[in-house]
């Protein structure tokens, strides 16, 4: 178990640094998801229920949601833009 | 245990609750109680200090059945009790004195929301007044963080809203620290209330036991509350965030968000981490260096502004330098200098901000404050009200501006080794903060010269709300100015029992 | 490119690469991806943006800057500060890391019963959490009872968050430019909208009374099991966002509108603050708050530990959705 | 020094976490970016409080069996507060996203120090 939790831990840093360096947005996003999760499993393992089904509802659930959307909107306002501008 | 003792709990709850319920109302409603929460909850807080005043002491208040260890708690005493006054005070002559303008900033529909953001911005002040307890002390940052964040950008204009996420960004930053500061406290100590984290505090620093902890902590809290409150090397954020807010979110910022961190840094250092242990530990001195290069930088860089109001933010900038010098000279005048200091720049910069708003209106709402020559002759009373701001920022005497200097000059010359670099420095910036503020106040009262941008025809638009702020606040002024010794014996009783 | 053996252009380490890189980005066929810009382009973007601003309506007054000596110095001197960024930021890191595993060196360690933290303060929550507030999960107990103001301030804090996203997005009809934009936004919207996806649809069909029914059971069982109004309310919430992609605004808007929000959130947060203040005040002058504890396990007890999980609940739930629909179209 | 960081090491795992997060929140310019650099050193934050509740060889603070000894439950202190601030950190992310997308609808830019000049031009014209 012990051993466990450290590859999970490793996985952690190795997933904030890739937040870091990836330069695109939306594989930063869902390496951000899974950074999530696995919290939600290190919290499973040091024994706090409470903390782990929060996190996976609001952590990989609804944060991820809402930079999803980010995403898109932001895309439609970029498409919107270059319309635009072919039509000028 | 008498009635009066539950006044600092009805205002934080009545000042909540009005914020929730003002979710449904519309704009003018909103308003209206908005106005009467802060006069009821002003009352109240001047009803607990009547009676703290009274008995001479401080209590403690449960919330909820269970006591000091398990249950959170709320604490007042003379010093909260001067500080709520004061803070209610100067709320609601800032939402008075910007009423107009901020219904011209919001749209209609969101009038309501700016109204919350009021409501709970100043529950969460008083609560971080009142709190004794570190990690309500967080939850309560955190909403007076965000409805900052609403105060600012609510005006929707593109500067503003950049201003609005450059602070998010480093008020994040600083509630970072702050947090990861309590988590490692709490590790140690194993109590999150004041009290009996300070009892372990000393247990611990007499044992000598988790030395480098402790160390850590002293500077990760005092760094991310510096960070929000925009201490010198971290004010980035500061002359966007005041210079382009509506003119009551400006003052409410500049004169009571910064200060309500400061108010919790000093409460922590007094009543968790002991301000000996931080005298002991050097890290009085980091404040103190920082705080003096604060007061000659913010000047500078004010100097070289054109724009006023934001060369008014830039003085924020050196004034917060004098209050982190009096926290950094660790002696007990100090602190009380200090804490003077808050009221008087509190008081001060929102009397700027407001009569600088007067002063716009007549000149074609320009930045330049070369577009302000004349603007004294056309709103005189604007024109009067940034004079006496001026004269207590430079520290003319009669003025509140001038106590603070001078306790601030005789509290150095207790600490031998601080006291040449202080009084060096306050004459340095007393200098600087003279060149940029006269030359303000020389601008409003000289003749307009040829080549001038012309002053609409309109006449003066000064609503009746603006005339009365300016007036509550340069009598607000005076009265720190002439009537200094009962606030000042208030404050060192205060801090007597604060410990 | 060319020169590349074709071994190695198929092989995955390329291609996880690329991904990496954000060059290739399989996950998403057919969607532009968004980078970091580099420096390089900046300048140009500024006039693509110079450009757009001739077409917005608000920014019309605005003169198009010719990109002058000072700009061209702007960009420079952003430039190396930048590579001056970067060294920084490693250094930044390094240094708190180090300082921060300094500090840790010197901290109790983990999972010692004897720490610091495992006091008399914890003890009590286990040992009288029972009897005192009812909860058999003393997580739940502590949060809603013993620290109750704590959590108050907490759904403040979403209260507030939701005000301000409201004053950012809330796209209001009334006002004159307000309406192209929401138009634009609407029009925007039903690209994306799935019409009438059968897959997408019967799934919803299965899954959505079934996360439905989870969320409420863990807003109902949050004294009982691990969970609680806040967990359970983004369930819910997340389950409201599923059909709402499924079946689209206007069946929704038979359920839930803004009228229904607003209301929900009121009723919700006006009990949650009236119950705590009247155990608060009684607490305070030692008072008996007169609530029963009831039967520790059943589902009826724990005082006023279940209606303020219901209440928690409503409030995340709808904040949710709201987060979901004004960040799509700006209004519910 | 090191033997001592092994056995701590999830609050090693933590502080590395923090000071990432940290660093990308204070100086990477993508504003995506930097909000999920604030989410990481939240979390990292939460992940340094909850290992501290934990105790080795105990069960979850959920009562089972009538069983009330100190000895026999975890720490319920930090789970608690980790719930709280997990709140926050969600509703100020939902915040700063929502900002986000209002500045990218004006400046067609995520970068913050070219949202920063481009502000600073428009205001200048």
């Amino acid at each position: 178990m012990r051993l466990f939790e450290c590859i999970l831990l490793l996985c952690l840093v190795v997933c904030a640094l890739s937040v870091a360096f990836t330069k695109d947005l939306l594989t930063s996003i869902i390496i951000f998801m899974s950074y999530s999760l696995i919290m939600c499993l290190i919290w499973m393992i040091l024994q706090s229920p409470d903390l782990a089904i929060t996190e996976a509802a609001v952590g990989a659930g609804v944060t991820s949601i809402l930079f999803f959307l980010t995403l898109k909107k932001i895309r439609a306002i970029r498409k919107e833009g270059q319309d635009e501008q072919e039509e000028g | 245990m008498s009635f009066v003792q539950n006044f600092p709990f009805f205002s934080i709850i009545i000042a909540m609750f009005s914020g929730i319920v003002s979710s449904v109302l519309d704009g003018k409603k909103a308003r209206n109680l908005s106005l009467g929460m802060i006069a009821v909850t002003t009352a109240l807080s001047a009803g607990t200090l009547i009676f703290c005043l009274g008995t001479g002491e401080s209590y403690t208040f449960m919330m909820g059945h269970f006591p000091a260890p398990w249950g959170n708690e709320i604490r007042a005493g003379i010093l909260e009790g001067v500080t709520a006054v004061f803070f209610g005070v100067v709320m609601f002559l800032a939402v008075i004195g910007g009423l107009k303008h901020t219904a011209e900033d919001v749209e209609e529909k969101k009038l309501n929301l700016f109204y919350i953001m009021i409501d709970l911005m100043l529950s969460s002040l008083l609560a971080l007044v009142y709190t004794n307890d570190l990690f309500t002390a967080y939850v309560f940052v955190e909403i007076n963080t965000i409805a900052g964040c609403g105060l600012i950008m609510i005006r929707q204009k593109g500067r503003s809203m950049s201003a609005a996420i450059r602070y998010m960004i480093m008020s994040q930053l600083g509630s970072g620290l702050f947090l990861i500061g309590l988590s490692l406290l709490y590790d140690v100590t194993g109590h999150l209330l004041m009290s009996p984290a300070k009892e372990s505090v000393n247990m611990l620093v007499a044992a000598g036991s988790y030395r480098i902890p402790m160390l850590v902590i002293m500077a990760v809290i005092g760094v991310g509350l510096a960070i929000k409150s925009g201490l010198y090397p971290f004010h980035y954020w500061i002359p966007d965030t005041y210079g382009y807010a509506t003119p009551t979110a400006s003052a409410v910022l500049s004169g009571l968000v910064s200060k309500g961190y400061i108010f919790l840094l000093i409460k922590i250092f007094y009543r968790v981490l002991g301000y000996e242990n931080l005298v002991s530990s050097q890290m009085a001195n980091v404040l103190y260096v920082f705080g003096i290069t604060g007061m000659v930088m913010g000047s500078v860089h004010a100097i070289y502004e054109t724009d006023t109001r934001r060369m008014t933010a830039y003085s924020s900038v050196a004034q917060i330098g004098y209050i982190f010098m009096g926290i950094g000279l660790g002696t007990s005048h100090g602190m009380v200098a200090a804490i003077f200091h808050i009221f008087t720049h509190s008081a001060t910069k929102a009397l700027l901000f407001i009569s600088a708003v007067g002063l716009y209106e007549v000149s074609g709402d320009k930045k330049d404050y070369i577009s302000l020559r004349g603007a004294g002759y056309r709103n005189p009373l604007a024109g009067i009200g940034f004079t006496v701001g001026s004269l207590s920022m430079v520290g003319f005497p009669m003025l509140s501006g001038f106590i603070s200097k001078l306790l601030f000059a005789t509290s150095a010359l207790e600490s031998p080794h601080k006291m040449l670099p202080t009084l060096i420095v306050l004459a340095v910036s007393t200098t600087l903060n003279a060149v940029y503020f006269l030359r303000l106040v020389i601008t409003l009262y000289s003749r307009r010269r040829p080549g001038d941008a012309p002053v609409p025809e309109t006449a003066p638009r000064g609503s009746w709300q603006l005339k009365l702020a300016i007036l509550c606040f340069i009598g607000v002024n005076l009265v720190l100015g002439l009537a200094s010794q009962p606030i000042v014996r208030a404050i060192t009783d205060g801090l007597a029992v604060f410990g | 490119m060319s020169r590349r053996k074709d071994n190695y252009e198929t092989s995955r380490w390329l291609k996880f690469k690329r991904w990496m890189d954000g060059e290739t980005d399989p996950l998403s066929v057919g969607m532009d991806p968004i980078e970091v810009i580099p420096e390089e382009k900046m300048r140009e973007r500024r006039k693509d943006f110079a450009r757009r601003k001739a077409y917005d309506e608000e920014l019309s007054r605005i003169r198009v800057s010719s990109a002058g000596k000072t700009e061209i110095m702007k960009a420079r001197g952003i430039r190396y500060f930048q590579k001056f960024y970067k060294i920084m930021s490693v250094i930044l890191c390094l240094g708190i890391i180090l300082v921060l595993l300094w500090t840790v060196a010197a901290l109790p360690v983990t999972g010692g019963a004897g720490n610091p933290a495992n006091n008399e303060v914890a003890a009590r929550y286990i040992e009288k959490g029972l009897q005192e507030t009812g909860a058999v999960n003393i997580v739940t107990g502590m949060i809603l009872d013993y620290r109750a103001f704590d959590t108050f301030g907490e759904s403040c804090v979403l209260f507030i968050a939701s005000c301000c996203v409201l004053v950012l997005l809330r796209l209001d009809a009334d006002s004159k430019n307000e309406s192209i934009r929401k138009m634009i936004a609407e029009s925007d919207d039903r690209h994306f909208e799935p019409k009438d996806d059968i897959i997408l649809q019967k799934c919803a069909c299965v899954l959505v009374p079934v996360i439905m029914i989870f969320g409420i059971y863990i807003i109902l069982n949050g004294h009982l099991s691990p969970g609680g109004g806040f967990s359970g309310g983004a369930v819910l919430g997340s389950g409201l966002i599923l059909y709402l992609n499924a079946y689209g605004y206007e069946k929704m808007s038979r359920l839930f509108t803004e009228k229904v929000y607003r209301r929900t959130t009121l009723c919700a947060l006006t009990f949650y603050c009236l119950a705590k203040s009247y155990s608060f005040f009684t607490g305070a002058n030692h008072l008996e708050s007169g609530i029963p504890v009831g039967t520790p396990g059943a589902i009826l007890s724990s005082g006023l530990i279940l209606p303020l999980n219901i209440c928690v609940g409503l409030v995340v739930a709808c904040t949710m959705y709201v987060f979901y629909t004004l960040f799509r179209k700006g209004g519910m | 020094m090191i033997q001592h960081l092994l056995l701590n090491i999830e609050e090693t795992a933590a502080v590395i976490l923090f000071g990432v997060g940290f660093t990308i929140l204070l100086l990477h310019r993508n504003l995506i970016k930097k909000i999920m650099g604030m989410n990481i050193m939240d979390t990292a934050t939460y992940l340094f409080l909850a290992s501290k509740g934990y105790i080795t060889g105990r069960a979850v603070p959920i009562v089972v069996d009538g069983v009330q000894e100190v000895e026999a439950y975890i720490n319920p202190v930090p789970s608690g507060l980790v719930l709280t601030g997990i709140v926050v950190s969600v509703s100020t992310t939902a915040l700063m996203l929502s900002l986000t997308i209002r500045l990218y609808e004006r400046y067609h830019s995520l970068d913050l120090d070219e949202i920063l000049i481009m502000a600073k031009e428009e205001e200048q014209t």
